[in-house]
């Protein structure tokens, strides 16, 4: 460690080298040699972004630079502290990986896009890193914009497909306008404090009149690029149509960088207005449920995925409610294990959502399709994806004995302690919700699992699938160890996170110490490696006695029907049908049945389901198309009548005089 | 220690007896005499020997499904107090960890389910993750619920918590609790009315059709598995439904054994005297027993 | 040195009439252009003193918009051999000789310090530029030139009206007229208001005309939609911003005189810029030719422009910023347009699609420059919009700042509807081929511009931003 | 001197009624080559004289007088048109508006802080009255031409007002301004032909290609 610069300077070194790390495959001849180099360049700086996050985490403190560029904003500080670590830890880890996966997901030779794709991919990665590091309002919106662009390009990279420029479109126009909100929300912040470099934590009076507007102005901005419902209708559709390692990085970190926001803006006051935690509160409750109830409606692999992001997102945002209602009930347990838990499930989620994404990569690659129905039985032909998969399944329905339980079981005893302390708990319902939410993403992930990996194949693509190539499963793999290991010693999640939330709740003394009062971490390692002992035992046992006996194999038992044919099988819509009927009013898919009059449809009827977007289809179109027509009418002013025109100069002239009088 | 002891040896070798104990209660009901009570046993140590038929479409997946979901109810088994007795491991918060192990049995079950291809056992995974994630709000109200009242974030205090005095001064809410997990633990363990274990129209069935295709040691497995959930469950209920404690341990276990078996006598006369419910109602009686347990909150708060 | 800077281009278009060959004449361009670069950059970074009597001067003021025209006419000169290769069909001899003249033109109106002779050197250049706007010889270029040149005649003729106001008012306070800038600003106290007030009403009306606020913008789309490219680009960055100076010229007489005058100016700007912003934002929704898109969008600019005037303090150096920026990437949206025109042979977005497969580096081009101007960073538009808005927020005139981020809003969803379909996706195979590719003058100088941009945007060089300031300081705010 | 001035500037409101109420197009074009002409005399009436002035003058009548007036009636034979076809609003109208139009040049005009030795005299507002009339025959003209015509009537009343003070206006100014005013019409002229050329017509009100929707 004593040999690298100090931290800062080895994240800043980190994002330069990202940055630029595609420019050789731009210029180069070889576009091949150009992505192995920048594939080379990314790790190692992901290596030392990695090692400049444990430096910080083993206590060194971050130099603050101060680069007094030209601009009338002010100096530019950077800066890191605890929070902008938090979100550096899984930031690196899952863009090395990225950059390894998209070697052979993304190859140069067969893709004439790969040194675009691959460079924006670079300057994305080191966006986020300035948005971390950034303390001056205008650095921080550049750094904000450059990433919001450079994913939008990387979304378009398919841009001869008229969905992906669909949905590029919906991306861009959504995130500029959230742009806009945090346009206001910076002017507003240099009015208040009389500079562009951030306030000190904790400075701000809540009684300020801009202070309301600068928090709604941050959820707006922030909780749009966080895909926080509803303003989460661009999410689906971006994360879906984007390559898979990409739509890993988006939702595996970019969302993040929306929780960051809000973190950071709500980290200026010294106390926060009370309606504000209860508004997250509902907010991410709502996202949670819905989000997931989406997801189990979903026929797109990953559409399906991207909604789920929803629901992390949600998870994470309850986390961050029941802290701020716990510092306004002085609770300091709802505080703690709330932060905790949102921390810890935002480094989680990093994990498992990329791991998955990435899955999802080697899927199309293997089958060619993202339709859930058209696969089936891909396990026999991908077995390392296929297992790798099942952990990120796991790991996102927060089951144990992997990393996404702990987030969530911290979540669940503040909201029970709060059960037990508060006079009226109503924070607690968040326990419930929670286990709802558990539930559905329990259907959801069997659905999507089962329907993909197990039964046999249902179509001809699906029988065909093959293995990804080794660095897609290294990449994989080592996102899987990290959830594994996240799951078995959640003490190690625990210490990451807790210099961020001390530097949060604003409390002192070591809180890693303090929480396994509360939250059982040491007991649950033990019943992990218990349950895992087990299991063990009992294949061990099984297995020898399936040695001893005999066994025969044979075609699946078809309950008496004797021709079955994979087109039989329970489709993932079938499967998820019922719970979909429960949240109909959430979610609203569209059907489309022929007319049942008599014995049997007619022939050649068909039945069609898709899973709706309610804001953007039902809401959002409605109003611009509403819109133009109103505009249409203004444009008859250009109605190319020349004395019209000059009666418009006289007109002016007139009026100006009257207003002078 | 002893208690560990016992405790360890209740739950690994009672359940099967609760299975004969209410497939008896059901014969005497029809006017048979039925099966002897240790029928179970029996049928375990038979199906141990027995080889086994595997499916071409299956995978790893459908052998490690039973196992792994066995395994996590064992686990379960470690946090739950039986009868007025500390549970082996207690700690803050061991309820969540429960719960969430029956999530991973239910989901390392249903992917063994959707393994073998078929239609039918795809359609029994559906239901039983659908009914589940119906069920899990309203543990979640009960235990808060109790927990609210214990002031304690542990089973074992929470479940122990209870006296004839409570009841007397929370009748009301303690009644809609019971009422509320007799419920789910009917669902749980996909008894009458939600699933009709011993019928043999695939097309309305939960759990059994699940596990059409396992066969010999893994369906042993999948036997024993059920019957622990099923003593776990009832359990919780006992503890709560009958909060009664003689000063001494072993009288106390001996009442918790008896208590289960009036428990498994109880479900056999439910299944004997109720019809199963249509599909489409069992949801609705779900979120009843939900709505049961959120009233009982409230009167808690109140 | 002063008069060097219009008679270069004179000379200049003097040798463009002789040359007869069609091929050889667009040499003139970037030769002359060069020249005057190196000229107007030599004059930029030296301190002049008035010379002729106070006629002329080349003030921070004037030396802004010297530098963006020159550069921008510039990067247009080099474009221009380029793209005149591929228009080899009719003489060029017009285009070459009205381009050198506008250029000496709006020399003369940076450096002239007399209004009165503004008022002619403004005239000239919306003379000279009429013959190129009709460079296709259409029905609709006629059109668009005859509606330019009525509009902007009435306009500048009222202007001059306003310039005669102005020296009576000098006339009534003290029996001798004057209409030297130096003068005016010594006098301006004890100007007599009555006239005062009615010359910056004419005056306003007059040049805003010509630089196109709203109501007065009615020629502008016609104009910059069936001028070629490289005019386009002239029109949008090299005549607003004369004009803009010319507005300049009235504000510091307004500034001068006093409180309830300026006060007064300040709100007719942001009220028109405003208006012009909204016009713009209406009116790009849906467009259906790009040029035309690309009209509104710089009615939407000069908007911004007469905003940030208005907002006055902080928000002045953002304008004086604009002004260039707006220039240069105007420069690069016109001049890429030009050559999705050429390549396609139409500038309606039905037919235009998937310029970014057809032309990779105009179509990249071109989305630079569409994110750009919209704002986005790193470019250096983001800069100029953001000063301006942050100052409004800073100043208390949340109104107007949250009209203006709205209206910033509704042009980028109809810019966006516009352009992205344009660029992206992929190109119809029933347009019939053209002999235009993508070549070092036609994509060169554009990427210049976007460069340029880039650059103030992230680390502009020190000169300019002293210029700013100078500039800002002249306008009345405490360096 | 002053009450011949003032004479003159009547004659010059007369000329813009006479032009409002006019149809045929030759008419007005000598209409407006006689107001240019008196407009060229006027300043030898009001200033003492200088080289300046004669310079001016000459200028004026020169190119308002004789040159302008050529040029458009040279477009007009080119163009083979007689008079105005129905203008916007009829001419009875626009001559009633003119009229009225001039009286409120009259009543404006007196409320003006104008100088002294300004007062008594008629150029204020005979140039207001002149601007409006050019005003209304650029709002209500069809035909090109007509616009060109109502321009150049816009463009004299402002020199009627310029007159009072052309100290202001040093010699190089006003001979721009007139330059400017000479190749802008000569522009115009040009145009105008290529108009008649393309549409074989000058109606301005076929140019309607250039709108939106």
């Amino acid at each position: 460690m004593t040999l690298l610069p100090e931290p800062t300077a080895c994240l800043l070194l980190a994002a330069g080298l990202l940055a630029f790390s595609g420019l050789p495959g731009l210029l180069l001849r070889q576009p091949a040699a150009g992505q192995w180099i920048a594939a080379f360049v990314a790790v190692f700086a992901s290596l030392l972004g990695e090692s400049a996050v444990f430096q910080l985490l083993a206590g060194t403190a971050g130099a603050a630079y101060q680069l007094d560029w030209p601009l009338p904003f002010g100096p530019a500080e950077i800066s890191v502290d605890h929070l902008s670590t938090l979100f550096l830890i899984p930031l690196f880890l899952v863009t090395g990986c990225v950059a390894l996966y998209s070697l052979s997901y993304w190859p140069a030779r067969d893709k004439s896009n790969a040194g675009r794709l691959t460079f924006f991919l670079g300057l994305f990665a080191a966006a986020m890193v300035l948005v971390l590091l950034a303390r001056n309002g205008v650095l921080f919106l550049m750094a904000w914009e450059l990433m919001a662009l450079s994913a939008y390009f990387l979304l378009t990279a398919e841009q001869q497909d008229s969905e992906v420029q669909r949905v590029g479109t919906v991306y861009l126009l959504t995130t500029h306008t959230g742009t806009m909100a945090l346009f206001v929300l910076f002017a507003l912040l240099r009015g208040t404090v009389g500079s562009f470099l951030f306030p000190p934590t904790h400075t701000l009076s809540v009684a300020l009149p801009a202070a309301t507007v600068l928090l709604v102005a941050a959820l707006i901005g922030f909780g749009g690029k966080a895909g926080l419902m509803p303003l989460h209708f661009w999410l689906p559709g971006a994360h879906a149509n984007a390559p898979s390692h990409v739509s890993a990085m988006m939702s595996g970190l970019m969302l993040k960088m929306g929780v960051y926001g809000i973190l950071r803006t709500s980290s200026f006051f010294t106390t926060l207005p009370p309606w504000l935690g209860w508004l997250l509160l509902v907010l991410g409750a709502w996202s949670a449920v819905n989000g997931i109830a989406l997801a189990a409606s979903q026929r797109d692999l990953k559409r399906l995925l991207a909604c789920s992001s929803i629901e992390n997102i949600g998870i994470i945002f309850i986390g961050i409610g029941l802290a701020l209602v716990g510092m306004q009930t002085n609770a300091p347990i709802l505080t703690t294990c709330g932060l905790f838990g949102a921390f810890i499930h935002i480094i989680n989620h990093g994990l498992f959502k990329s791991l998955l994404f990435l899955g999802s990569g080697a899927l199309i690659h293997g089958t060619g399709s993202r339709e859930i129905d058209r696969m089936g039985g891909v396990a026999k032909r991908m077995p390392a994806t296929s297992l790798l998969f099942l952990i990120g399944a796991l790991a996102i329905c927060g089951l144990p004995p992997l990393n996404g339980f702990v987030g969530e079981l911290f979540l669940y005893v503040g909201a029970i302690n709060d059960g037990i302390n508060a006079p009226l708990p109503l924070a607690a319902l968040a326990a419930p919700v929670l286990a709802l939410v558990g539930g559905l993403a329990v259907i959801t992930f069997v659905k999507l699992y089962g329907m993909i990996f197990l039964g046999s194949p249902r179509t001809a693509a699906a029988a065909g699938s093959h293995e990804a190539g080794g660095l897609m499963i290294g990449a994989m793999l080592v996102l899987a160890v990290g959830c594994l290991i996240g799951g078995m010693a959640p003490l190690l999640l625990v210490k990451l996170v807790a210099p961020a939330v001390s530097w949060y709740g604003g409390s002192n003394g070591d809180l890693a110490h303090q929480i396994r009062q509360q939250v059982p971490v040491m007991p649950l390692t033990a019943l992990n490696s218990l349950l895992v002992a087990l299991i063990l035992a009992l294949s061990a046992g099984y297995l020898l006695r399936l040695r001893k006996l005999p066994s025969s194999t044979g075609p699946t038992w078809g309950c008496g029907y004797l021709a079955p044919t994979p087109r039989m099988q329970y489709t993932g819509s079938s499967f998820s049908e019922m719970v979909v009927n429960l949240f109909g009013a959430l979610v609203a898919p569209l059907r489309r049945r022929p007319a049942l009059d008599m014995l049997f449809p007619p022939v050649g009827s068909s039945f069609c389901y898709a899973a709706a977007e309610l804001v953007l289809d039902r809401v959002l179109t409605p109003i611009f198309s509403w819109i133009g027509w109103a505009f249409s009418y203004i444009r008859r002013l250009q109605h190319g009548q020349l004395h019209i025109y000059v009666l418009y100069i006289f007109a002016t002239l007139f009026v100006l005089m009257i207003w002078a009088h | 220690m002893t208690a560990i002891i016992i405790h360890c040896l209740i739950a690994l070798l009672l359940p099967p007896l609760l299975l004969g104990v209410i497939t008896k209660t059901k014969a005497a009901f029809a006017g048979r005499d039925g099966a002897p009570y240790f029928q179970p046993y029996y049928d375990l140590l038979k199906l141990l020997r027995k080889g086994s038929v595997f499916s071409t479409t299956t995978t790893w997946v459908f052998k490690a499904g039973p196992l792994v979901s066995l395994a996590a109810i064992l686990v379960a088994a470690l946090l739950v107090p039986l009868g007025r007795h500390q549970a082996p491991i207690s700690f803050q918060g061991d309820m969540i960890l429960f719960a969430y192990l029956f999530g991973l049995a239910r989901f390392f079950t249903t992917i063994a389910a959707l393994d073998t291809g078929s239609s039918f056992e795809g359609m029994g995974a559906a239901r039983e993750v659908t009914f589940a994630c119906l069920t899990e709000p309203t543990l979640f109200i009960a235990l808060i619920t109790l927990a609210r009242m214990s002031k304690s974030l542990q089973l074992s205090t929470m479940l122990t918590y209870p006296t004839p005095a409570i009841w007397l001064a929370a009748g009301a809410s303690m009644l809609l609790l019971v009422a509320a997990l007799f419920i789910v633990l009917l669902a749980e363990n996909c008894r009458i009315p939600f699933d009709d274990p011993t019928t043999h129209l695939e097309l309305t069935m939960i759990h059994e059709v699940m596990v059409l295709d396992h066969s010999g040691p893994a369906f042993g497995v999948i036997l024993y598995g059920a019957a622990l959930k099923l003593l776990l469950l009832g359990a919780i209920f006992i503890n709560i439904a009958l909060p009664v404690s003689t000063g001494n341990p072993y009288g106390d276990w001996l009442v918790f054994v008896a208590a289960m078996l009036v428990l498994s006598v109880l479900i056999g006369v439910v299944e004997s005297v109720m019809a199963r419910l249509r599909m489409v109602r069992i949801p609705q009686l779900l979120v009843g027993a939900t709505i049961l347990s959120a009233f009982a909150m409230l009167l808690v708060l109140r | 040195m002063l008069y060097a800077l219009v008679l270069v281009p004179l000379i200049g278009a003097l040798v463009a009439g002789l040359v007869p060959d069609n091929r050889m004449r667009p040499l003139v361009l970037p030769v002359v252009a060069t020249f005057h670069l190196c000229l107007s950059m030599i004059l930029i970074m030296s301190p002049l003193a008035p010379t002729a009597g106070g006629w002329f001067w080349l003030d921070p003021l004037g030396k802004i918009v010297l530098l963006c025209i020159s550069i921008l006419f510039t990067v247009c000169a080099y474009y221009g051999v380029g793209y005149l290769r591929y228009r080899q069909e009719r003489s060029n001899r017009v285009l070459c000789i009205g381009l050198l003249v506008c250029l000496a033109a709006m020399g003369l109106v940076t450096v002239s310090q007399h209004l009165g002779l503004m008022w002619v050197a403004v005239e000239a250049t919306s003379v000279s530029m009429a013959p190129l706007i009709y460079f296709n010889k259409n029905a609709r270029s006629i059109e668009a030139t005859w509606k330019y040149l009525l509009i902007c005649s009435v306009g500048i003729a009222l202007a001059l009206l306003g310039l005669l106001f102005l020296a009576y008012s000098t006339y009534v306070a003290h029996q001798d007229a004057t209409l030297l800038l130096s003068g005016l600003l010594g006098v301006a106290g004890e100007l007599n208001p009555g006239w005062l007030h009615a010359a910056v009403i004419f005056l306003l009306v007059g040049y805003g005309s010509k630089m196109g606020l709203a109501p007065l913008h009615t020629w502008k789309p016609d104009a910059y939609g069936e001028a070629p490219g490289m005019v386009g680009a002239m029109l949008a960055g090299g005549l607003v911003n004369c004009a803009f100076l010319a507005i300049l010229r009235v504000y510091q007489i307004c500034l001068a005189s006093g409180s309830a005058e300026l006060l007064f100016f300040q709100q007719v700007l942001v009220g028109m810029g405003l208006i012009s912003m909204g016009f713009a934002a209406v009116f790009m929704a849906r467009q259906a030719d790009f040029k035309r898109m690309l009209a509104y969008s710089s009615v939407e600019h000069v908007g911004i422009l007469a905003i940030g005037l208005g907002l006055g303090k902080g928000a002045l150096f953002g304008a004086l910023f604009h002004l260039l920026n707006n220039g240069l990437t105007k420069g690069v949206l016109f001049l890429t347009s030009g050559n999705i025109h050429r390549s396609y042979g139409s500038k309606t977005t039905e037919v235009v699609k998937g310029v970014l497969t057809r032309l990779p580096w105009t179509g990249g081009l071109f989305m630079a420059g569409f994110i750009a101007i919209t704002g986005s960073p790193p470019f250096s538009p983001f800069i100029s919009e953001y000063t301006i808005v942050s100052s409004a927020f800073i100043e208390g005139r949340y109104l107007v700042a949250a009209l203006f981020l709205l209206f910033l809003v509704i042009v980028f969803i109809g810019m966006a509807l516009t352009v992205l379909p344009m660029v992206m996706g992929a190109p119809p195979d029933n347009i019939e081929p053209t002999d235009y590719r993508d070549g070092l003058l036609t994509v060169g100088p554009p990427l210049v511009a976007l460069a340029l941009i880039l650059v103030l945007g992230i680390w502009p060089p020190a000169f300019v931003m002293r210029l700013l300031h100078d500039g800002a300081a002249l306008l009345g705010v405490q360096p | 001197m002053n009450s011949l001035a003032d004479q003159l500037l009547v004659l010059v409101m007369l000329i813009n009624l006479v032009m409002l109420g006019s149809s045929r197009l030759i008419f007005s074009i000598r209409a407006v080559a006689v107001q240019g002409a008196i407009l060229g005399i006027l300043p030898g009436l009001i200033h003492p004289f200088s080289g300046h002035l004669a310079a001016i003058t000459v200028g004026i009548i020169l190119i308002k007088g004789i040159i302008i007036p050529y040029l458009i009636s040279d477009a007009v034979r080119k163009a083979h048109i007689r008079r105005e076809v129905e203008p916007f609003i009829g001419y009875v109208p626009t001559l009633f508006l003119g009229a009225i139009f001039t009286a409120l040049a009259f009543v404006f005009a007196e409320k003006l802080p104008l100088a002294p030795e300004h007062k008594e005299l008629l150029f204020v507002p005979a140039s207001i009255a002149t601007l409006l009339a050019g005003f209304l025959i650029l709002t209500t003209r069809k035909k090109a031409i007509s616009q060109v015509i109502g321009y150049l009537v816009l463009e004299n009343g402002i020199f009627i007002f310029g007159l009072l003070l052309t100290e202001a206006m040093p010699f190089m100014v006003e001979a721009g301004a007139l330059l400017d005013l000479l190749v802008g019409i000569f522009v115009m002229g040009i145009v105008i032909n290529q108009i008649s050329q393309e549409f074989s017509s000058i109606d301005t009100s076929r140019l309607r290609a250039l709108k939106e929707e």
